[in-house]
C-alpha cells in the first residue's frame, strides 16, 4: 500500500526493479543507496573488483544492465556481509550480489567476465549436492581444477594427498538415504522459480 | 435509529479544494452535489480556497443570508483552520461552536491516490460532520488566567537567552539547571564556526546576567521533580540537590578545589579528556560559582576521612550534614530547554574509539584546542605530548546512518570544517583530511567558510569511512591509524595512514527526554526530540498549552538557529503574560446532578482531581475549574448522567451513523429535502489568490 | 370497554418463567380491587382461555395487555401480534418482554446449539434417536405442527409496537400496584397516560440511589464471584471485587439484591441516556480496575490488565444477563445460523 | 468473502497524539488504505465501548481505537482507562463473536504518522481477509427494511421518555 | 538440555578434528547433541548463486526435519557449528519470516517431498553462543583441569557467525568478545588484534587466487604482528583457509608465518584434560605442537602487571566498556 515501497516490488521496468525483484528476503532497499561508499570501503575483495559495491548500485541506478552484468564484481564478493550491516541505509548489499551472479549466468554474460569460471565452481559444487545431497571435496576439487586450471591442479594435488594424509578428505561421496525427496524439492524449487526470486522471473 | 438533533437545523456545508491539494484526489463537486441532497442540509458548495477571505465571507454571507444555524468545512485538519471558520461564524453572528470541519485533506486526499475511494471517503466524512453537527450546542470559551512567573528548564545557550528575553521583558524566571553550572554546550566549546568568536568571550557575559538578574531565580544542580496544573497556572515541584557548601557562607574563592587531594575524570565538562577535583566547579567562569562535592567520589563520603576542603575553607562554607531541598512555586508557562548529548562513538567500534588511543569525539576535541581545557589549547596524541602530522576527520559518526540515527545533525559538517580549520592554524605542516558524504553548509557565511578551507589546503575525501584499524599491512601503515575509505570519487579503496582521528559525532536527543517529556506532559519523536507543535509555523509551541521547547531539545541545530528559538519562545510566552488571560475551549464534563446516583465509579478516574463527591447529597460534581475535558469520566458513568461538552453522545453517536452512511442498513437513499447548490460558488467568483 | 363498565385486562405469558404472574398475584389484598376494577378478557394461568376466544373478539377490545416473557418461537410472535391488535394498552411486562431477559442470554449462541443442549447433550437426558423438535410431524391423528424455533430471542417490542414498559425480573409488587393505578385513574377518571413508550414502575436514577450501603472511592484489584467470598456488611459489594449492576441499572427495587449481600443483576434494565446496558457497566468496571499505570512496560502493562480482566469469567453473560435482546449488538455472531 | 471487498473501519482518533498522527501521514504523503474514517475524540479514554458496539452495528468491519503510548497521554492515564476498557472489551467481543482483528487499540503518538498508517494498512488487510462483517444482515438477518420489528427495534432503543409511577 | 545438531558437510570431511573435539566438550558440559536425521547440505556460499529458491528449499529441508525433531518437547534449538550452515539456516529461516512470499515458496517446494517448514519453529543456534550463553564461563570454568597457560592465542571469529547475526546474539558484531572470554576462562592469554572478524577469503581461493592469498595473509599478519601463538576458529572454512594455505601465503609473500590455527574445541578439550588425539590435533598442515608445548603450569606472573600506568601528563583514555551515560552538558 506504501507509495515508497509499491515502487519496488511492482512488475519490474526499470533494471534497479527487476534486480530488486529477483531478490528474495525482506526489503532490499537498493532505491535508497546515498553513493556514501561504505561498502567499496568495507569489501575485503574491493581492491580486485572491477567495480566497487557502491559503483554497481550507480551504474544499476543507470540502467546500465550490460556493465553491471559483465562485471567481475559480483564474482567477487566473498559473501562477508560487511558492507550489509555497515550500510547506512540497511541495504542487502550481499544478497543483490547473488542475485547479480544469477542474472549474470542466466544471461551468459559471466563469460565476459574475468571471472569467468567462477559460476563453473558453484555450478560444480551444485552437481554434487544435487546427486548426492551433500557435497564432496574431491570430486569438486579435481573436477573444477582439471577443467579450469589444469596447472594448478598439479598444485592443487599435493594438497588434497595433505588432505587425504590427514583424514580431512573421503574418497567417495556420502549419500544421504532420502535423495530422492530433496530431488523433488530441488525441482519443484526450480520450477517454481520461474515464478519470481529469479533473474526475468514476474513477482 | 436516527439521532435527532432538537431543533431543525439548518446548515451549510463547504467543500474545499484547497487548489489542487484536496481536488486533484477528491472529486469535490460531487461531494458537494451530494451533501446537499441530505437531511437538514440548506447549502452545499465547493471552492477553490475556504480559508481565504473570500472563502470565508462566502459562509458570513450564506449564515446571514439563508439562516444557517450549522456549518461544516469539510477542507485541511482542524488543528489548521478551526479558529479560522470559527471566526467567520462568529463574525456572522453565530456561536462559533456551531461549526464542525472535516479534514478531508490530510486524513484523505493525501492520503491515498484511488480518487473513487477517496471522494467516498470524503463523503463519509463529510457526512460525519453534518449529522454531528446538528447536536451542536452553543458554547462559550473559559477563561483563564496566566501566572506572570515561567519556568525555563535547561540552562544551556537556549534557556539563557529564554529566560533573559522574560526577564528583561519584566517577568520572572525560574531557571531550573541540572549541572552545577549554567552554560551548556555552549560553555564547552573553543571557537563558534564560521565566524570563529571564542565561545566563552560571548556566552559568559550572558551567565553573569542571569546570575545577577533580580527577575531570575536560578535554581543550578536541580531538577523538576513534579509538574501539575494546566497552562496559566502549574505547580512545581524542584529537587535541589545538596551541594554540600553553604551558599550563603561561600564567596567562590575556590581554596577547596585547590586543596582537594583527589581528582576523577571529567565526563561531563571536559568530554573524559580531562581531570576535575571531587570538589569543583566545571570551569572557572560557572555560574552560580559556587563549587560541589560529588559525593560519590568524596573520600569523606566513601571512607569518612578527609576533610580537607571543610578544614581549609576560610569561611566554613562545607556542610557535609547539608540534605536535598524541595521548592514548589507556581508558574503559568513552560520552556523547555534540555538540549542534546552527544553521540556516543563507542557505538561503532569499526572507529575505534575506547580501543585505539588516538581516536579522539569531536567534543574531546573542542576541550583540547580550548585554551582553558586539559592540555591548554595544545593539539597533542593521547600521550599528552606527541603533536600529529596528520589528521582525519571523519564526518557523519552516527548521524544519517539507519543503524545509529537517520538524520543529519546539521552542525557538525561545519564544526568538523572548524576543526581542519583549527589544525591548519596550530600545526600548520600537519596534514589534514575531512572524510564525508556530502558537505552541508547551508547557512550565512558557512559556503564560504568551506571555500576558505579548500584554500588551506585540507584534503576532502569524498565517501563514508569504512573503518579506523591499526592494522598494517604495508611498511608506511605501521604503527599508524589507518582510516580504511572508499574514494567515491575516484571509485576505488583507499588506506589513509594517520595519526590522530576525531570522529564528528551527531547530535542526539538527551538520553532521558522521554521520561522529561512524560514529566512534562508532552510528545517526542522516534528520535527522542521534543515534538513540536507545527514543523514550520509553530516551532516553537508544543502540543500541549502553556509549554514551549527550545534549542536542540526540539532537534539538531547550531547556535544562531538555538538562540532564535530561545527568543521565538520567550516571545510567545511573553504575549500570553501580557493578555493576561488565555481563553480555553469549554470541553467541560457535566455532571447532571439530579440524576447522578452517588455510585461514585467517576471520582477516582479524573487525572486532574476534578470530581468531588458531595457526602451529604451523595452525589458527584465536576469542578469546572480543573476539569481538562478529556472525557474519560463521561465515557465511564454507568449512568450515563455525565455530559461532555463538544463530544456529547449524540454527537458522537450521530458521527458514527454519518461515516457509515453507505454501509448503515437504511443508511442509503435520503429523499433530497432542499434545494441543490451545485459547485457555483466556482463560477460566481472571481479568480482567488493563494490564501 | 365493555358492556359493564369495566376495563378488560389481559396478561399473557410468552417465553417466561411465570414469575411475573406471580408478581402479579403478589400485590397482596390489592388482588381484590383488580378484581374489582379489571374484567379479565384472557388470562390463562389464571382462568380457562382460550386463543379462539381471543380471536373471537374485536380488534381493540382489550384495554390493558400485560405482556410478559420474550419472543421465541413462532407461537409467541403469533400471540404477540393477536394480542397486540386486540389490545389498546399494549404493556411489556418483566425484563423478559421489555429486554429479552434471560431467555435472550440464548443469543450468545445459535439454535443449534442450543437444541443440542436441550436435547441431545445433557446428563438427564436419555434420546437415543437424537429426536429433536420438527415445525410439522406426522402422527396417525395426522399432521402435527408445532412453533417455530426462531434463532434469535427478541424482546417484544422487536415485534410489535408496545405502549408501556414495566421492567424486573419480575417487576416488584409496589411498582406493579402503583402502575395498575395510574391506568385504572385513566380508564375510569379519564386522568392522562403517561406518553407512549415511557418505562413505568421505575425510577430514572441507578439503583446506587436506592442501596443504603456504603459507597467509597473505588479501587478495585481483581473481581470475585459470590462464593468466593463473604462481603463486609454495610459495605458496597462493588468495592469489594462483586460484580454489582447497580449504577447501571434503573432502580425501582429498592435495591433488594445488594441489600442481601447479592449484587445487582442488572434486571431493571439501563438507565435512560444509556443504549446499551452491557458496554456502559463493562466501561465502567474496567475504569475503576486498578491494574496497569502509565510506567510499566507495554507487555506488562497488557499483563497484567489482562489478568485483573479475567477474573470476570463471563463477561457477556454478566453484563448483559437482561438485556441482550436489547443491546447494541443483540447477538453473538455465529455465522452458520439460518438468522431468524 | 468477494475479491474486491473493501472493509470499512471507525477510527476514534485521540485529538492530541493519533489525529494529529493521522495528519502528519497526510502532510508526508504517506499513502495509506483509505479504509478508515476517522472520528475525532479528546481522548482514548472518551471511547466509550458503546461507540465500538454503535459503529460495528451500523455497518463498519472493524473499529480502530488510537491513543499515545502509555505514559505519554495527554491527560496523563487516560489512555490506560482505555486499555482496561479494551482488555474486558475484547473478552466479551469475542464471546459475541466478534474476531479480535475487528476491534483493535493502537498506539500513535503525533509523530508517528508512519506508524498509524502502517496499522491502518495491517488491519485493512487483515479485515479483508477475514471479510465483510455486516452485522445487520448477516449476523441479525436484516433486510434493512423493518423486517422482524425491525423498526420496532429501532424505535425501542431510541431514548425513551420515562416517567415514575 | 538436548539441543538438535546439523554437523554439515566440512564437519564430517575436513573439519574432522572440529567435529571430535566438539562431542568431546559438549559431553564434558553435559550437553546432549540429537543429529537431524538425514540432513543434506546447506548449500555453502554456492547455492544462492545458481538459484535462490532452490537454495533456501536445499536448507529448509534440513529447517524441516530439524523442526520435526521434537527435542525437550518445546521449540527445538538446532546447533550448527560451521558458520556457514550457521548462517544459512538462520538466514533462510529469518528470510521466511520476513518474507510470506518467500515462504510459501519454500513451501510448496518442501511439499513436493512431503516435508513443510513454519517460519520460527527452530531456533538455529552456533555452538559457540550455545556454550557461551547456555552453558556459561562458570561451567566452563569448572570443567578446566589443565589451563592453557602463557599461550598467546587469537581469537579469530570471520564473518558468517557475527555478521548479519539474524539471530542477535552479539551486543557488537564489529567487536564481539564471547570466544574472547571463553578462551580467557581456559587460561590463555588472549591477543586484541584488530581483524578478528575481517574475512579469510571464502571461496575465493577457487576462483581468484591472488585475492584469497592476501586476504589471508593480512590475518595471518595481524596475528603474528601481535605474537598469536595460534589463531582459534569457529569455521571450517576459516580453518581451511588460514592453514592449508599458510605455505602458499609464504611462497607467494616471501614471508614466514607458522601460526597452527585451531578451533577453539579443540583448546577447550585440552584445556579439560582431553589427550591431543581425541580432539584432532594433527590433522593440521600447520603443526600444533610446537604451539602447545610452550602451555605452562602456572599462570605467567606478569600478566596482571603489564597493564603499565599512563606515562605522566597523558589525557585519560576512554574505556570502551563504560558506556557513560547520562554525561555532558
Ligand atoms: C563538537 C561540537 C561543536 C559545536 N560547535 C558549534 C559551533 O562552532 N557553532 C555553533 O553554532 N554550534 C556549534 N555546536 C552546536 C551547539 O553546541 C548547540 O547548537 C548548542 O549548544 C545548543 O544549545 P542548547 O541550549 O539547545 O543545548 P545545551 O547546550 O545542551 O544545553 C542544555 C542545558 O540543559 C541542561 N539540562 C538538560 N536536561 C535537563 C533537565 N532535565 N533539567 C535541568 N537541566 C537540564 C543541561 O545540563 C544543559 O546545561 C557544536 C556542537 C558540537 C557537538
Ligand atoms: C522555489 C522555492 C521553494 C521553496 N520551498 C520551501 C519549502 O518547501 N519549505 C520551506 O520551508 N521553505 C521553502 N522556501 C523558502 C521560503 O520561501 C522562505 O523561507 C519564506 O518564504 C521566507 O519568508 P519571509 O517572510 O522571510 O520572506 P518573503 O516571503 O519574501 O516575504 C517578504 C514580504 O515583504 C514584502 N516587502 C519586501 N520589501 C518590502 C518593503 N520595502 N516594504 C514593504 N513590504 C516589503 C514582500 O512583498 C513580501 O510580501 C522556498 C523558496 C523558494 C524560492
Ligand atoms: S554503503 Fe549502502 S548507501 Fe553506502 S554506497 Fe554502499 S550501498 Fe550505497
Ligand atoms: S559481502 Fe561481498 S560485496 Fe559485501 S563486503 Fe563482503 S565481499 Fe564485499
Ligand atoms: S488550507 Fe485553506 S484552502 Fe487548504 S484545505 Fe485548508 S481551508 Fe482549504
Ligand atoms: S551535518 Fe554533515 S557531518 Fe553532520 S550528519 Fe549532516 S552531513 Fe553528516
Ligand atoms: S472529563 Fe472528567 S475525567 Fe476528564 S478532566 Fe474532566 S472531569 Fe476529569
Ligand atoms: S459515575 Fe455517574 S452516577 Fe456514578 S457518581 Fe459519577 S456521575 Fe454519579
Ligand atoms: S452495592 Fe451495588 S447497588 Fe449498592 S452501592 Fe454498590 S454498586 Fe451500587
Ligand atoms: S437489585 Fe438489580 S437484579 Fe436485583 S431486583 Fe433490583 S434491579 Fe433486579
Amino acid at each position: 500500500m506504501n507509495a515508497l515501497t509499491r515502487a519496488s516490488r511492482a512488475s519490474p521496468q526499470t533494471f534497479m526493479q527487476e534486480v530488486v525483484a529477483a531478490t528474495p528476503g525482506g526489503d532490499t532497499h537498493l532505491e535508497l543507496c546515498l553513493q556514501c561508499g561504505t561498502c567499496g570501503g568495507s569489501c575485503p575483495s574491493g581492491r580486485d573488483m572491477e567495480h566497487t559495491p557502491r559503483q554497481l548500485f550507480a551504474m544499476i541506478a543507470a540502467g546500465m544492465r550490460d556493465e553491471v552484468l559483465k562485471s567481475n564484481t559480483p564474482w567477487y564478493c566473498v559473501s562477508c556481509y560487511y558492507c550489509m550491516v555497515r550500510c547506512p541505509q540497511e541495504i542487502h548489499i550481499t544478497d543483490i550480489m547473488y542475485t547479480l551472479k544469477r542474472m549474470a549466468i542466466k544471461e551468459g554474460y559471466y563469460q565476459e567476465s574475468t571471472a569467468a569460471d567462477a559460476p563453473d565452481f558453484s555450478e560444480t559444487f551444485i552437481d554434487f549436492v544435487e546427486n548426492y545431497g551433500r557435497s564432496f571435496e574431491l570430486g569438486l576439487a579435481t573436477r573444477y581444477h582439471l577443467k579450469h586450471h589444469p596447472l594448478s591442479a598439479i598444485k592443487m594435488a599435493g594438497f588434497g594427498l595433505g588432505m587425504l594424509a590427514r583424514g580431512r578428505m573421503d574418497l567417495r561421496p556420502t549419500k544421504i538415504q532420502n535423495i530422492d525427496q530433496l530431488q523433488a524439492i530441488l525441482t519443484k524449487a526450480k520450477e517454481l522459480s520461474n515464478g519470481s526470486f529469479e533473474p526475468g522471473g514476474a513477482s | 435509529m436516527n439521532h435527532k438533533p432538537m431543533e431543525e437545523a439548518r446548515i451549510g456545508v463547504y467543500v474545499c479544494h484547497c487548489g489542487t491539494n484536496i481536488a486533484k484526489t477528491v472529486d469535490v463537486a460531487e461531494v458537494a452535489r451530494w451533501v446537499g441532497e441530505q437531511e437538514n442540509v440548506v447549502v452545499a458548495r465547493d471552492y477553490k480556497f475556504m480559508c481565504s477571505s473570500l472563502g470565508q465571507d462566502l459562509i458570513e454571507s450564506d449564515i446571514k443570508e439563508r439562516g444557517l444555524t450549522r456549518i461544516v468545512v469539510a477542507a485541511c485538519s482542524p488543528h489548521m483552520h478551526e479558529k479560522t471558520f470559527r471566526g467567520a461564524c462568529q463574525r456572522a453572528g453565530l456561536n462559533p461552536y456551531m461549526f464542525e470541519m472535516a479534514n478531508i485533506r490530510e486524513h484523505d486526499s493525501w492520503a491515498t491516490d484511488d480518487r473513487a475511494a477517496a471522494t467516498q471517503k470524503a463523503k463519509a466524512l463529510v457526512e460525519g460532520a453534518v449529522r454531528r453537527v446538528a447536536h451542536h450546542t452553543p458554547l462559550e470559551p473559559l477563561p483563564v488566567e496566566i501566572n506572570p512567573n515561567t519556568l525555563v528548564v535547561g540552562g544551556g545557550i537556549a534557556g539563557i537567552t529564554t529566560a533573559l528575553e522574560l526577564a528583561n521583558a519584566g517577568y520572572h524566571v525560574y531557571l531550573v539547571e541540572r549541572e552545577p553550572s549554567i552554560g551548556g554546550h555552549m560553555a564547552q566549546l573553543d571557537k563558534t564556526f564560521p565566524t570563529l568568536d571564542c565561545s566563552a568571550c560571548i556566552l559568559t557575559p550572558k551567565m553573569v546576567e542571569v546570575g545577577q538578574h533580580p527577575n531570575i531565580t536560578l535554581l543550578s544542580y536541580s531538577e523538576v521533580e513534579k509538574v501539575e496544573g494546566y497552562i496559566g497556572n502549574f505547580t512545581i515541584t524542584v529537587r535541589k540537590k545538596a551541594r554540600y557548601i553553604n551558599e550563603e557562607l561561600c564567596t567562590g574563592c575556590g581554596i577547596c578545589e585547590e586543596k582537594c587531594p583527589k581528582r576523577v575524570v571529567d565526563h561531563v565538562f571536559e568530554a573524559g579528556l580531562g581531570y576535575r577535583k571531587v570538589v569543583y566547579r566545571p570551569f572557572p567562569q560557572a555560574v552560580p560559582k559556587y563549587p560541589v562535592i560529588d559525593r560519590e567520589n568524596c573520600t569523606y563520603f566513601l571512607r569518612g576521612k578527609c576533610r580537607a576542603c571543610q578544614i581549609f575553607c576560610p569561611t566554613k562554607a562545607i556542610d557535609f550534614e547539608q540534605e536535598d531541598e524541595i521548592i514548589t512555586f507556581q508558574v503559568g508557562n513552560i520552556v523547555l530547554a534540555t538540549g542534546y548529548d552527544l553521540f556516543d562513538a563507542r557505538r561503532i567500534p569499526q572507529y575505534g574509539y575506547g580501543r585505539l588511543a588516538n581516536v579522539f569525539t569531536s567534543m574531546e576535541f573542542e576541550r583540547m584546542v580550548n585554551a582553558a581545557g586539559p592540555t591548554g589549547g595544545k593539539i597533542v596524541l593521547r600521550d599528552g605530548v606527541t603533536e600529529p602530522k596528520s589528521v582525519a576527520i571523519i564526518h557523519c559518526v552516527g548521524s544519517r546512518d539507519k543503524n545509529y540515527h537517520e538524520y543529519c545533525s546539521k552542525v557538525c559538517c561545519m564544526y568538523s570544517l572548524k576543526f581542519a580549520h583549527l589544525v591548519h592554524e596550530r600545526l600548520p605542516d600537519a596534514e589534514v583530511y575531512n572524510f564525508y558524504i556530502d558537505i552541508r553548509a547551508p547557512g550565512k557565511g558557512y559556503e564560504e567558510f568551506y571555500h576558505r578551507l579548500l584554500h588551506e589546503g585540507t584534503h576532502f575525501i569524498r565517501g563514508r569511512v569504512a573503518e579506523v584499524t591499526d592494522a598494517a599491512r604495508q611498511p608506511g601503515e605501521e604503527g599508524k591509524l589507518i582510516v580504511q575509505v572508499e574514494d567515491t570519487l575516484i571509485g576505488k579503496q583507499r588506506r589513509i595512514p594517520v595519526d590522530m582521528v576525531i570522529l564528528s559525532a551527531g547530535l542526539e536527543a538527551r538520553h532521558d527526554s522521554r521520561e522529561v517529556s512524560q514529566l512534562f506532559k508532552m510528545g517526542c519523536d522516534f528520535d527522542g526530540f521534543f515534538v513540536e507543535r507545527h514543523p514550520k509555523l509553530d516551532p516553537v509551541a508544543t502540543m500541549t498549552e502553556g509549554i514551549f521547547i527550545a534549542g536542540c531539545a526540539q532537534g539538531p541545530k547550531d547556535i544562531p538557529d538555538t538562540v532564535a528559538q530561545g527568543a521565538a519562545a520567550a516571545a510567545r510566552v511573553a504575549g500570553l503574560i501580557h493578555l493576561g488571560t488565555v481563553m480555553m475551549e469549554p470541553v467541560r464534563a457535566y455532571i447532571h446532578e439530579e440524576l447522578c446516583s452517588g455510585c461514585r465509579i467517576c471520582n477516582t478516574l479524573c487525572p486532574y482531581n476534578a470530581i468531588v463527591f458531595h457526602e451529604d447529597r451523595q452525589v458527584s460534581e465536576v469542578i469546572t475549574a480543573l476539569c481538562q475535558g478529556c472525557g474519560t469520566c463521561v465515557a465511564a458513568c454507568p449512568s450515563g448522567v455525565i455530559s461532555g461538552a463538544h463530544f456529547t453522545n449524540e454527537q458522537i453517536m450521530s458521527q458514527i451513523e454519518g461515516v457509515l452512511w453507505d454501509v448503515r442498513r437504511n443508511g442509503n437513499g435520503k429523499q433530497p429535502t432542499v434545494n441543490i447548490q451545485q459547485s457555483t460558488a466556482n463560477v460566481q467568483q472571481p479568480t482567488v489568490n493563494e490564501p | 370497554m365493555s358492556v359493564n363498565g369495566k376495563p378488560k385486562l389481559a396478561m399473557y405469558w410468552a417465553a417466561a418463567c411465570g414469575g411475573c404472574e406471580i408478581s402479579v398475584l403478589n400485590i397482596g389484598e390489592h388482588i381484590l380491587t383488580v378484581d374489582e376494577v379489571f374484567d379479565l378478557a384472557f388470562f390463562p394461568c389464571i382462568a380457562d382461555f382460550k386463543t379462539v376466544d381471543v380471536r373471537g373478539y374485536p380488534d381493540g377490545y382489550i384495554d390493558v395487555c400485560l405482556f410478559n416473557g420474550a419472543i421465541r418461537n413462532s407461537e409467541n410472535e403469533e400471540m404477540a401480534r393477536l394480542l397486540r391488535k386486540k389490545s389498546k394498552i399494549l404493556v411489556a411486562y418483566g425484563s423478559c418482554a421489555y429486554e429479552g431477559c434471560i431467555p435472550a442470554l440464548a443469543n450468545l449462541t445459535s439454535k443449534e446449539a442450543t437444541l443440542e443442549t436441550v436435547f441431545l447433550n445433557n446428563p438427564t437426558i436419555d434420546n437415543p434417536d437424537r429426536v429433536l423438535p420438527q415445525p410439522a410431524y406426522s402422527v396417525p391423528e395426522g399432521e402435527l405442527e408445532i412453533p417455530e424455533f426462531y434463532h434469535t430471542v427478541k424482546a417484544l417490542d422487536q415485534v410489535v409496537d408496545v405502549d408501556y414498559y414495566i421492567p424486573g425480573c419480575p417487576p416488584e409488587p409496589h411498582q406493579v400496584w402503583a402502575v395498575l393505578q395510574v391506568v385504572v385513574a385513566a380508564l375510569l377518571d379519564g386522568a392522562p397516560l403517561p406518553p407512549k413508550g415511557s418505562i413505568v414502575g421505575a425510577g430514572d436514577v441507578a439503583v446506587c440511589e436506592e442501596c443504603p450501603l456504603e459507597k467509597r472511592e473505588k479501587t478495585i484489584t481483581r473481581f470475585y464471584r459470590p462464593y468466593e467470598i463473604t462481603p463486609q456488611p454495610g459495605l458496597c459489594l462493588l468495592e469489594q471485587g462483586l460484580v454489582c449492576l447497580g449504577p447501571a441499572t434503573r432502580s425501582g427495587c429498592g435495591a433488594l439484591c445488594p441489600q442481601v449481600g447479592m449484587g445487582c443483576r442488572g434486571c431493571y434494565g439501563p438507565l435512560p441516556g444509556v443504549e446499551d446496558q452491557g458496554a456502559k457497566m463493562l466501561s465502567a468496571i474496567a475504569s475503576v480496575i486498578d491494574a496497569g499505570e502509565a510506567g510499566m512496560e507495554e507487555a506488562e502493562l497488557d499483563r497484567v490488565i489482562e489478568e485483573a480482566v479475567a477474573t470476570i469469567p463471563d463477561p457477556a453473560g454478566t453484563f448483559y444477563r437482561f438485556s441482550m435482546a436489547h443491546s447494541i449488538l443483540r447477538r453473538a455472531n455465529d455465522s452458520q445460523s439460518d438468522k431468524v | 468473502m468477494t475479491e474486491s471487498f473493501e472493509p470499512v473501519i471507525v477510527g476514534f482518533l485521540c485529538n492530541w497524539c493519533s489525529y494529529r498522527a493521522a495528519d502528519l501521514a497526510g502532510t508526508a504523503r504517506i499513502h495509506y488504505a483509505p479504509n478508515m474514517r476517522p472520528i475525532r475524540v479528546m481522548c482514548s479514554g472518551r471511547v466509550d465501548p458503546q461507540f465500538v458496539l454503535k459503529a460495528l452495528r451500523e455497518g463498519a468491519d472493524g473499529v480502530m481505537i488510537a491513543g499515545c503510548h502509555p505514559g505519554e497521554c495527554h491527560y496523563v492515564n487516560g489512555n490506560i482507562k482505555t486499555l482496561r476498557r479494551y482488555h474486558l472489551l475484547k473478552r466479551m467481543l469475542k464471546q459475541l463473536g466478534v474476531e479480535e482483528e475487528r476491534v483493535q487499540l493502537v498506539w500513535a503518538s503525533a509523530s508517528e504518522g508512519k506508524q498509524l498508517a502502517e496499522a491502518v494498512d495491517r488491519m485493512t488487510e487483515q479485515l479483508r481477509a477475514l471479510g465483510p462483517l455486516r452485522w445487520p444482515e448477516r449476523v441479525l438477518g436484516e433486510d434493512g427494511r423493518g423486517a422482524n420489528g425491525h423498526e420496532a427495534f429501532v424505535s425501542a432503543i431510541e431514548p425513551r421518555e420515562e416517567v415514575a409511577a | 538440555m538436548k539441543y538438535g545438531y546439523y554437523p554439515g558437510c566440512s564437519l564430517e570431511k575436513n573439519a574432522r578434528a572440529y567435529h571430535e573435539s566438539a562431542l568431546v566438550v559438549a559431553k564434558r558440559l553435559g550437553i546432549e547433541f540429537e543429529e537431524t536425521p538425514d540432513w543434506n547440505c546447506c548449500g555453502a556460499t554456492e547455492y544462492f548463486a545458481i538459484n535462490a529458491l532452490a537454495g533456501y528449499a536445499l536448507v529448509g529441508r534440513n529447517l524441516a526435519l530439524a523442526a520435526r525433531q521434537k527435542l525437550n518437547g518445546q521449540g527445538n534449538q538446532l546447533v550448527a557449528p560451521c558458520s556457514a550452515c550457521f548462517l544459512n539456516l538462520s538466514k533462510t529461516d529469518h528470510y521466511m519470516a520476513e518474507s510470506p512470499e518467500l515462504a510459501e515458496k519454500v513451501n510448496s517446494a518442501l511439499a513436493a517431498g512431503g516435508l513443510s517448514y513454519e517460519p520460527g519453529s527452530v531456533r538455529v543456534r552456533h555452538l559457540l553462543d550455545v556454550i557461551v550463553d547456555d552453558i556459561g564461563y562458570m561451567t566452563v570454568a569448572e570443567q578446566v583441569r589443565k589451563p592453557l597457560y602463557g599461550l598467546r592465542v587469537a581469537p579469530y571469529y570471520g564473518c558468517l557467525v557475527v555478521r548479519p547475526d539474524y539471530q542477535h546474539i552479539h551486543d557488537e558484531p564489529e567487536y564481539p568478545l564471547c570466544m574472547d572470554g571463553l578462551l580467557k576462562v581456559l587460561g590463555a592469554e588472549v591477543v586484541d588484534y584488530p581483524v578478528k572478524t575481517h574475512c579469510c577469503g571464502g571461496h575465493m581461493t577457487q576462483i581468484s587466487e591472488e585475492t584469497a592469498l592476501e586476504m589471508i595473509r593480512r590475518l595471518l599478519k595481524s596475528a603474528a604482528d601481535y605474537r598469536a601463538d595460534v589463531i582459534v576458529t569457529l569455521c571450517p572454512m576459516c580453518q581451511l583457509n588460514l592453514d592449508a594455505y599458510q605455505e602458499q601465503v609464504n611462497k607467494h609473500f616471501g614471508a614466514d608465518y607458522h601460526i597452527p590455527v585451531l578451533y577453539f574445541t579443540q583448546l577447550m578439550g585440552l584445556a579439560f584434560g582431553a589427550s591431543p588425539k581425541e580432539v584432532g590435533i594433527g590433522k593440521e598442515f600447520v603443526d600444533a605442537r610446537p604451539a602447545l608445548a610452550k602451555i605452562q603450569e602456572e599462570p605467567p606472573q606478569n600478566a596482571k602487571q603489564k597493564r603499565s600506568r599512563p606515562p605522566k601528563g597523558a589525557l585519560p583514555m576512554p574505556s570502551m566498556l563504560s558506556h557513560h551515560k547520562g554525561g555532558g552538558q
